[in-house]
């Protein structure tokens, strides 16, 4: 059963995904990408982190995404949708890009017997509980600069959001 | 929960999944003209990220992974923010949101 | 959009957009514009940068009609103009004419129509109390409005057989004797009403929501409502006390007690508040006249046909919503040789802009309430 | 019975069964909700409501949905289509997919996450791009200002509403919908009388997130005629709409759930039995308000002008004669199938309740204008509920540290603590106003 949950989400997740990238239309793009956060989400869920899938769908798509929507209604031009979507050095990039990514590869494979990972181990049942603990406690100071970081992102939009500083 | 002990399956298969979204991702940002998509690939290569980390955090048993992907995602929230006061100013002022024509140093 | 003709020196100017600015287009088809009313608006994100008002959806040619009619023949035709004022209308036309041939109606028949007409400015703000709450969001006032409307409408209806286009008076006094338990109707009106203004005011008055949706909204000032020649409760809202049933009585206004309210701001709220108030005053007005209606008759001797000296006259008199003027110019004939009509809400209408400056989305829907405004009026 | 099915499917049986028979209840249920909201109007407004289509209109649903499935399906010619057909879809769904954690009774639920409410919050945060979408596809400036409001508006008011409810989830001290309930059961009291600021937090923002008035902005007919709706007709406009209701029925469960004790019957830990019987006291209230529905639709029936309105009155009071003869049986039944039964009883009782304050307020306020509904959200709401998180928590900290023993006392003070709180913002409110009023000249 799990095993075909993450099938089904993994192929959502790159489909879409690849839709995103290619789709002329920036609010179909955004859409989906909503779905790969999604399905992205479901696969959290497959490896028992409740909280973050939650975290996920609540801050991700319910926020970040909500935010993208938006300003893409608000920059909305009808003319973009004419123009060309790639830039200049499109065939370079994606040479780049698909050299990166069979590194990548590369890379997994060899390292793929010499990684010694050891045995699973089992998860807490609790996972809230047990993300709370570790974020309170063990991870109070990131945890504190994140909230740092947040205000100033917050300061720094509303600065660059202003009409006149 | 039925079979909590152990992974579900190898952890390979979402190494191989994160690192799909992570090319798909940087193919976005280095081809499209649109600094929007440009910005969205950029959390679709966040995300391919948190699935590594989730899946790790899984297979040790410790929800430290965990941890480590709610800051990515805090990051990526306060990222988005900055990154699109910066794109409605910058339309608001040139009535464009295509990066390669944004190359002026000044406004 | 492209085609529309766009006035001299209106604010908005549609070909030059902000990278922010948007055009919208309210109306003719839409909910709160009161009728076929077109505003078209320039919008920075909700805010009004610029507006213009469309009209003309609903010409009829009211005034030119009246050159092919004679003076009885087109008595009915002004209570297609103000249709929810249809009594008052009728008033200002009849007395114009009878100005015209140097008649007057006899004392009963102008108590009956100070009564009726009083009734209709009752009728008239309660029809603008009931949709300005509507368009504010409040959905309840307007079916108690519609309430208190029908027993007036009642007391046409059994007057003079029509209800909304009454055609209720004659050059030269009244066509009907009124009928019997018409003080008494009026009176059981009256005696209630002012609970039910009180029962309005407890929904809406000292509501937090509607004190903030209307308090500082759509301000005119003083300066601002004489230059742009507003008349009315719009008016006395704006600190001017200007009644034209006190500045120049006709009918029988003199003979009767009454204030004239006023407040000093010039914003939505205080619009609300003169036109409540002036809602008690009117049925303090009925409540003198109906108990003494001199007896005598209804009707001047002015002969079936009318064929005024040549000559003009200007009439005006207090409509519910403000000034409503009619010059006539006589040749001599049967047919007037030009009918003019002010009609308040056309000429109210042009404060529009100057209010809605600066605005929200939200408030232009409460400013073309406040100014109440007929379109059959404003496009005759 | 359950020895036929094979066990590997046994455990999904009855969730997938309680499934079906919500997605199937629901849509009758919204559209039942649609009917009570008109007679509450024409009930405040001095009037009758429909009252054609069966006796007091009571098949004016069906009626409504039949009109909607066969009207045509219009979409604009510049709208983009594939969201625009997408957007209604995604409303319902994500309102439909938010019942799968809210407990109707202890056994009647589809699934006891242990997330359960950050579950539903999370789902129901997904709705806004129903909207949000809906309204840019329709490539109409009405409908994307309301699109824009509505998405501005939600993601400011979920803020609110949710801290709210993190004051009640620390009384709880757990995210499962089934235990917030049992801790109230265990504490002897509903949440709303110890937080009860909490609850007017949850209140003020479930409204403004289910887009009703007074802060029905997205859609306000005498401002953007529909709002994201504007350009949408026929059954499309129906799967908004219902949307729509099945979102107030899922912020009024949780508002249940989480503040007005769930499942629990009023005086759950009162349990006298009635006259030596194993039936306790308060168990009959529900059987006793069915049988005096079903007397008096019997009563009505023969007065009704139609013959065919006296025969679907009389079908209504058999109906409710059944439902008060199954919870009478359900009395006598197992444990199980009585708090099952009785619970869900209760439960939607509540639910109902929690969406006649909504009609209430919509049908008694003006509207808020967009700077004001931010306004309050920002500066009051939000602040409110911060304070109100802060001050619980050192209450319940207080409670269990220094024995201050009493929970009512300390409710007593959150409460005045926070009534203090919200003066003074309140105040400041006032303050600004002030500050724009013009000087009188």
């Amino acid at each position: 059963m799990t095993t075909v949950l993450f099938y089904l989400f993994a192929l959502l997740a790159v489909a879409s995904a690849i839709l995103m990238v290619t789709r002329r239309n920036i609010i179909h793009s955004a859409v989906f990408l909503i779905t790969t956060l999604l399905a992205t989400a479901g696969i959290f869920l497959q490896l028992e982190a409740e909280f973050l899938f939650v975290v996920q769908i609540i801050l991700y798509v319910g926020g970040i995404m909500v935010l993208f929507v938006f300003v893409i209604m608000l920059v909305n031009l009808d003319v973009s949708l004419h123009l060309i979507q790639f830039n200049r050095q499109k065939y370079v990039a994606g040479v780049l890009a698909f050299v990166l990514t069979a590194q990548l590869l590369v890379a997994f494979w060899v390292g793929r017997g010499s990684l010694n990972l050891g045995e699973a181990r089992a998860m807490d049942p609790k996972n809230t509980e047990a993300v709370g603990q570790a974020l309170f406690q063990r991870y109070m100071l990131p945890f504190e600069i994140a909230s740092i970081l947040l205000l100033v992102a917050m300061i720094g939009a509303v600065v660059m959001a202003k009409r006149r500083v | 929960m039925p079979g909590a002990s152990v992974l579900p399956m190898p952890i390979d298969n979402y190494l191989l999944l994160s690192l799909a979204l992570f090319s798909i991702g940087v193919v976005g940002v280095l081809t499209r003209r649109n600094v929007i998509v440009m910005l969205m690939s950029i959390e679709l290569i966040l995300n391919a990220v948190n699935i590594n980390l989730v899946a790790f955090s899984r297979y040790w048993g410790s929800v430290d992974g965990q941890i480590f992907a709610i800051f990515i995602i805090t990051d990526a929230a306060a990222e988005a923010a900055v990154a699109l006061g910066i794109i409605l100013a910058f339309f608001r002022n040139r009535e464009t949101v295509l990066a390669d024509e944004m190359d002026m140093l000044k406004w | 959009m492209s085609n529309t003709r766009t006035n001299e020196g209106s604010s908005i100017n549609t070909t030059v957009l902000g990278a922010d600015e948007i055009i919208l287009n309210m109306g003719p088809q839409h909910p709160s514009t009161h009728g076929v009313l077109r505003v078209k608006l320039k919008l920075d994100g909700e805010r009004v940068v610029g507006s213009e008002c469309i009209i003309g959806y609903l010409h009829r040619g009211v005034e030119k009609i009246a050159e092919h009619r004679s003076y009885q023949q087109f008595a009915p035709y002004v209570d297609r103009m103000d249709y929810v004022a249809a009594v008052s209308n009728g008033l200002g036309y009849c007395e114009a004419i009878e100005k015209l041939l140097g008649a007057e109606a006899p004392p009963r028949a102008r108590v009956v129509r100070t009564i009726l007409t009083e009734l209709q400015r009752i009728a008239s703000h309660l029809l603008w109390l009931g949709t300005h709450a509507l368009d504010i969001g409040a959905l309840t006032p307007v079916f108690y409005c519609f309430r208190e409307r029908e027993e007036i409408l009642k007391i046409f209806e059994k007057y003079c057989g029509a209800r909304l286009t009454t055609h209720a008076f004659r050059i030269g006094g009244l066509q009907y004797e009124t009928y019997d338990g018409f003080e008494q109707d009026v009176k059981r009106f009256c005696e209630d009403f002012d609970k039910k203004v009180d029962e309005y005011e407890t929904l809406l008055t000292e509501n937090r929501i509607w004190v903030g949706r209307t308090k500082g909204v759509g301000i005119l000032s003083a300066e601002d409502a004489i230059a742009l020649a507003v008349t009315g409760p719009v008016l006395r809202a704006s600190g001017i006390k200007w009644d034209i049933r006190k500045a120049a009585p006709y009918a029988a206004y003199d003979q009767y007690e009454f204030d004239i309210p006023t407040r000093p701001t010039g914003d939505t709220y205080d619009r609300y508040v003169v036109r409540m108030e002036e809602m008690r005053q009117s049925r303090r007005i009925c409540l003198q006249a109906i108990e003494n209606i001199p007896a005598g008759p209804i009707m001047a001797r002015i002969g079936k046909v009318l064929k005024p000296p040549p000559g003009e006259v200007y009439h005006a008199i207090e409509a519910p919503k403000g000034e409503l003027g009619y010059y006539v110019v006589s040749d001599g004939t049967t047919q007037p040789y030009r009918v003019r009509v002010r009609p308040p809400s056309f000429i109210n209408l042009q404060a529009f802009d100057k209010m809605a400056q600066g605005s929200l989305v939200a408030d232009v829907v409460a400013i073309i309430g406040t100014i109440d405004i007929v379109l059959g009026e404003v496009d005759r | 019975m359950s020895h036929l099915i094979p066990p590997s499917i046994q455990p999904y049986v009855l969730p997938v069964l309680f499934g079906v028979v919500i997605v199937a209840v629901l849509p009758l249920l919204a559209g039942y909700i649609v009917l009570l909201e008109r007679k509450v109007m024409a009930d405040m407004q001095a009037r009758l409501g429909p009252m054609r289509v069966g006796p007091h209109g009571l098949l004016q649903p069906i009626a409504d949905a039949l009109k909607l499935l066969i009207k045509e399906d219009i979409i604009p010619v510049k709208a983009d289509v594939f969201l625009f057909w997408f957007a209604p879809v995604l409303s319902v769904t994500t309102a439909l997919l938010a019942y799968a954690a809210i407990p109707f009774g202890p056994a009647f639920q589809i699934a006891d996450l242990n997330v359960g409410l950050l579950f539903i919050l999370a789902i129901s945060s997904l709705g806004i791009y129903g909207i949000v979408l809906g309204g840019w596809a329709s490539n109409s400036h009405y409908s994307l200002l309301g699109a824009l409001r509505s998405a501005a508006q939600l993601v400011s008011y979920e803020t609110a509403a949710g801290l709210a409810l993190v004051s009640a989830l620390m009384l709880a001290g757990s995210l499962s919908m089934k235990d917030i309930v049992q801790a109230q059961y265990d504490q002897g009291v509903w949440f709303i009388f110890v937080v009860p600021v909490g609850f007017f937090i949850y209140l003020v923002g479930s409204i403004a997130e289910t887009n009703r008035a007074p802060f029905d902005l997205p859609e306000a007919e005498s401002e953007l005629v529909a709002g994201y709706m504007t350009e949408y007709s026929g059954f499309r406009w129906a799967l908004y709409f219902l949307g729509e209701y099945a979102n107030m029925v899922v912020v009024a469960s949780i508002a249940t759930t989480l503040f007005l004790g769930g499942w629990l019957r009023p005086f759950a830990r009162y349990q006298d039995h009635l006259f030596g019987t194993s039936v306790e006291l308060l168990d009959i209230v529900p059987t006793i308000l069915f049988l005096g529905t079903a007397v008096y639709c019997f009563w009505l029936a023969p007065k009704q002008p139609v013959q065919i309105q006296k025969i679907v009155m009389a079908l209504v009071g058999g109906l409710c004669l059944i439902l008060a003869l199954g919870m009478a049986g359900a009395l006598f039944a197992p444990d199980a199938v009585r708090m099952g039964v009785h619970g869900a009883f209760w439960f939607l009782a509540k639910v109902f309740a929690y969406i006649y304050a909504f009609l209430w307020i919509r049908f008694t306020f003006p509207r808020y204008r967009f700077d004001q509904l931010m306004r309050l959200g920002w500066h009051f709401l939000i602040p409110l509920a911060l304070v109100n998180v802060v001050v619980v928590g050192t209450t319940i900290v207080l409670q269990q540290n220094w024995e201050w023993r009493h929970p009512m006392l300390s409710a007593l003070v959150t409460t005045a603590i926070m009534l203090g709180v919200a003066a003074f913002l309140g105040r400041e409110d006032k303050q600004h106003q002030a500050a724009v009023e013009v000087p009188e000249p």
